[in-house]
């Protein structure tokens, strides 16, 4: 893991108020699993202060970074204000990832919105694992698609509204493709806005399937110093009654995790 | 050049080899900035704050950013006494640094009776006392915001322990200077100051404070004009050592904190900004004594120059 | 629309036609930023402290800007009842907007005094008393700082005037709540905070501070979560109406505010920052009004949610 | 006066840390004299939140308004990262300017540094005149040339080492030029740094000559409101003990500001 000013090589708008943005880090490049992430600073002045929790998206070669980000408060908007050239602090990679996809399994990636971005790297990293990478939008005119941002994934889309792919929510995707596999066979990684986790888990614990989620929480140190970055746990399945996103996750067992809370 | 300033500094009887600790609850218990920082260049780490009994914290958000700060409320979260001996000083003690305890309890005999655990322990340093803390006895009223209860508190710890005591002040107060005055005579042998400002934050959409405990503790460069100006304060109040601390984020920062009295400072929120600030500090001091031919950081302290 | 919500406000019997107004010493005597915005859209103007006599204020330095922030220790300068009445109350008498007078005075005589010159006046709408300046009968304590003392300035005014009286806190108290309730039942019509937390910034150059005065005062949104939590233990403590001050530059802010407690809101710093502030504020009320479908935007006043 | 968000047009490194910013106004651009300023919000978050006082160097056609800055701290240096085509939002024209040079008089315009800024207008409204251009810089790798501007001034040089044009500060400059004049026949004109600013009102004194200088302070509303950005007055020649830059001035008659205090 490094702290380190990292050279920015691009960071282009690649579908609506989403970007990607490209370091060069050989240290994170050749460290990093898919699902961790690294912490940037925006900006020299102290409003934004803290860092900004990103998951890497992806690698290229040896040194090559990639993140993919949606601009959603000012963190997000000072980020796409840097060029190639400018220079950026980096703090990674952090946390831990997913843990490595059976190859004898069906293994469905459940996409939400931006948090498309750590399941690209996953599949990235995987190829020759059996991959259904779904993805879910809330409507056609937002979908991220993996080829602007340098991906080969194929993925099934759903739209909340029906404008492109399938008509509905991802996890109703998701149901139908689970009926057609074993729950031995199969296994679940998401990562996505809270309730749609939350509705994957449910899909999945109707199914017997086990499921990965990658979380997010407000977090300061990305260390494990600070505890700023809790969420409950499920007291039946960890003994801790709080678990540290930056460092027992991003993503967790979707059994370690109290969903009723929030 | 071989012989660089003299940034060695001394509070009472415990010497650091330089004025830069780090800040209780922002720098864990050390271990977790190991892979980012040289750790063995700290003057001193302050550990997170330790109770008698694991304490599990707040229910979540417990932080949320503020213009050039930051709210939190973590509810004091650690593992208690026990644990942080067994689990987490071995790993201190190899570390060529000093180690500060930061002890809060809920009631007055709660302190006493961490100082006694503490008492002897070998890697031990010093206890600084977190007074910012609410106290069962009296309802839950803040310690440190009465005078009188403070100084009873730093007596109970003083009376109990072989180590240096820090008392750490609250800035929720409306005379610090009274509270200085009130733990020096207690027995402190250096106070520090300032703990958080308390504030907090509301989501609009939702009409729901933004922290799950509501109300929380202010912290990072927003507060440093407030806390400068009670270091300063408490300086000229007391004759025992002033540890200063409150949104230091650079070297230039630092360097005011000892200019108004401090005779050393502690490192909080810039960890999280910049996880190498407390060495840029360090750094930063060299360079400055360098520059202005000082030969000793101690020369610093209190050097402010109020003629109008 | 036709309709649109109805954004006014009832301070007892101080009615407003929005809740924005700018806040004391922030916007001169209004006639400052006639170029600048259309004075007659905003609820109320509170004027720069008057007291009875001219005062000069301190030598310069007298503002450094801080991270989020800045310090001011302007020192109050003004030029006295009685010029504010020849030279600044005729143009504030032509707007269709309310004019608060804030005063100040250096013994709790002169706080009577001035609220006896302003009986009966024409155009003066209500008074704000500042309570966060030096009390020269105890030597210089900050008369804000003593819930008793406050209480008999309060007493002072209120038993001299025919306004409403608005009593303006200082948050460089322990308990916010008692002096809140001590002006409350003192006579205070309405209480306003927070004024400016003390603070002070060091040229490291030179080793002086940075303002004139030595410290000064600490504004803008570095102090919001600070205020905003202050309003809401008073809002909480008291039966009279809270006006909201603290780094209130967005709409987004002054609502927050609103839910803490407050009836209303005033606008410092933000108006240095973006001159059209209290417009953007007023026109962001009435949109969340309407995107929340909220009739009046008294409904507001307290709605926090604080179930856990 | 106005505050408006303007477009930015051009802003360009000019000489060693010294930028010069062109955007479009035709309210300012019409309306401003020389010596008045405009405050400029630096960015959308709040540090640094105040905005910065510069002083308008020149005007081109009906709506492009010239600003001339030198980075020295936080808020010239993020104003480096505006770009053409960003807006800026702009507070002005502020302030009282110089009175208009006498057409019948040798007129000095003494800049110090970064101080030619407001200089640089003056001469540009003031063609006509008989206008003596004198600048002093530290060396000359420190020079601002006028040229490179888009200024056609023609201006006599002092570096205090002497690495350029005459060698010594530019005050010892001035004195020279003034002995070739009758002091009811001059006038002298005046912007820099504080120190410098006395020395040319110390030479004026001895001389006779009258001598309007333009001050600077830190100012939070540029307004006259907040009573921040005062300087102590010659309690001989002026009633208030306090004089606002923004409002009485930045423009002064020498013989107003006491010189002693600061
Ligand atoms: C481990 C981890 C990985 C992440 N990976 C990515 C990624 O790959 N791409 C990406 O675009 N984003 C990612 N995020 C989210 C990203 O960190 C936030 O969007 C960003 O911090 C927002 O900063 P801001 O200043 O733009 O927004 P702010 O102004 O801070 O907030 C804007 C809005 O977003 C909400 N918000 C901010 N941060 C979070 C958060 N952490 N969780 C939930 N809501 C939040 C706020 O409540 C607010 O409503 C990740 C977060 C975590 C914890
Ligand atoms: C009426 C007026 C006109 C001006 N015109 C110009 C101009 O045309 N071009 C130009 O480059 N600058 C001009 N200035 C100065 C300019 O406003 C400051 O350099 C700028 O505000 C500094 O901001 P900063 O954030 O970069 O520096 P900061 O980080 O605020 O400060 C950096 C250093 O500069 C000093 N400083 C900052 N502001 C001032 C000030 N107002 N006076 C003296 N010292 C200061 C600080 O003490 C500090 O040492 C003018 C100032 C005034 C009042
Ligand atoms: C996340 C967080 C946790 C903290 N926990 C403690 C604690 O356990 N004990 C304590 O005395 N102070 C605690 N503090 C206060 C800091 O030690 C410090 O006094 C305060 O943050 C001001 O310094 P800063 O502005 O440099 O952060 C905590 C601060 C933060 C931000
Ligand atoms: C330059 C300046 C001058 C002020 N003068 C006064 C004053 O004369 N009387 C007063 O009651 N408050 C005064 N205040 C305090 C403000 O009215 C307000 O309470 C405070 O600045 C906090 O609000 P803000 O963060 O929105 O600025 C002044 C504040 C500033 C910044
Ligand atoms: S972000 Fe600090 S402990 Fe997780
Ligand atoms: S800057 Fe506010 S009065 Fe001059």
């Amino acid at each position: 893991m490094i702290e380190k000013l990292c050279k920015i090589l691009s960071n282009n708008q690649v579908a609506p108020d989403t970007y990607l943005i490209r370091f060069s880090s050989p240290e994170i490049a050749s460290e990093a699993v898919p699902g961790q992430f690294v912490m940037l600073r925006i900006n020299e002045g102290f409003d934004p202060s803290l860092r900004r929790p990103f998951s890497i998206c992806g690698v290229e070669g040896e040194d090559v970074v990639k993140i993919l980000y949606k601009v959603v408060g000012k963190g997000t908007k000072g980020l796409t204000y840097k060029d190639a050239g400018d220079s950026i602090s980096v703090l990674g990679p952090l946390g831990k990832g997913f843990s490595t996809p059976d190859p004898l399994k069906e293994n469905f990636l459940v996409a939400g919105g931006i948090g498309i971005a750590p399941l690209l790297f996953l599949y990235q990293k995987n190829k020759s694992a059996k991959i259904h990478f779904l993805s879910g939008f809330r409507t056609s005119g937002e979908i991220i698609d993996p080829g602007t941002a340098g991906f080969d994934a194929e993925h099934m889309i759903a739209t909340d509204d029906g404008s492109a792919g399938y008509d509905g929510r991802v996890t109703g995707l998701l149901a139908e493709k689970l009926e057609q596999y074993k729950p031995d066979d199969t296994c679940v990684y998401t990562c996505g806005p809270h309730p749609m986790l939350k509705a994957v888990r449910d899909e999945c614990l109707k199914n017997n399937v086990p499921c990965q989620v990658s979380m997010e929480t407000f977090m300061a140190c990305g260390l494990g110093a600070c505890q700023g970055c809790v969420v409950k746990s499920d007291l039946t399945a960890v003994k801790t009654p709080y678990l540290h996103v930056c460092k027992e996750g991003p993503v967790f067992d979707m059994n370690n995790i109290d969903w009723e809370s929030k | 050049m071989t012989d660089g300033p003299d940034i060695s500094v001394k509070l009472g009887n415990l010497n650091l080899k330089n004025p830069v600790m780090t800040a209780s609850g922002t720098f864990g218990y050390g271990k977790e900035f190991d892979s980012v920082i040289d750790l063995n260049r700290l003057g001193g780490i302050v550990v997170k704050g330790i109770s008698l009994k694991p304490m599990p914290g707040n229910p979540p958000p417990r932080i949320v950013e503020t213009p050039a700060g930051m709210l939190n409320a973590i509810g004091l979260a650690n593992l208690g006494i026990d644990g942080f001996l067994k689990e987490k000083l071995p790993f201190l003690k190899t570390l060529d640094t000093k180690t500060i305890v930061n002890i809060y309890g809920h009631s007055i005999d709660e302190y006493a009776e961490l100082a006694g655990v503490l008492k002897g322990v070998d890697g031990v340093d010093a206890v600084e006392i977190n007074i910012s803390c609410p106290n069962v006895d009296k309802g839950g009223l803040v310690f440190g915001k009465d005078p009188e209860v403070s100084a009873r508190v730093t007596e109970a710890v003083a009376g109990n322990t072989d180590k240096p005591v820090i008392v750490k002040l609250t800035p929720n107060v409306s005379e610090i200077t009274v509270l200085a005055k009130a733990v020096e005579q207690a027995g402190a042998d250096c106070i520090s100051l300032i703990n958080t400002l308390t504030g907090m934050a509301i989501d609009i959409e939702t009409g729901k404070p933004k922290l799950g405990n509501v109300s929380g503790g202010l912290s990072g460069p927003a507060i440093k004009p407030v806390a400068l100006h009670m270091v300063y304060q408490a300086a000229k109040a007391v004759k025992i050592p002033v540890i200063g601390i409150g949104g230091i984020m650079t070297a230039e920062d630092a360097i005011e904190f000892l200019i108004a009295g401090a005779s050393a400072v502690q490192v909080g929120t810039a960890n999280f900004v910049n996880p190498k600030a407390s060495i840029d500090i360090i750094d930063g001091l060299i360079k400055y004594c360098e520059r202005k031919g000082i030969g000793s950081i101690q020369e610093i302290t209190g050097s402010i120059n109020v003629d109008k």
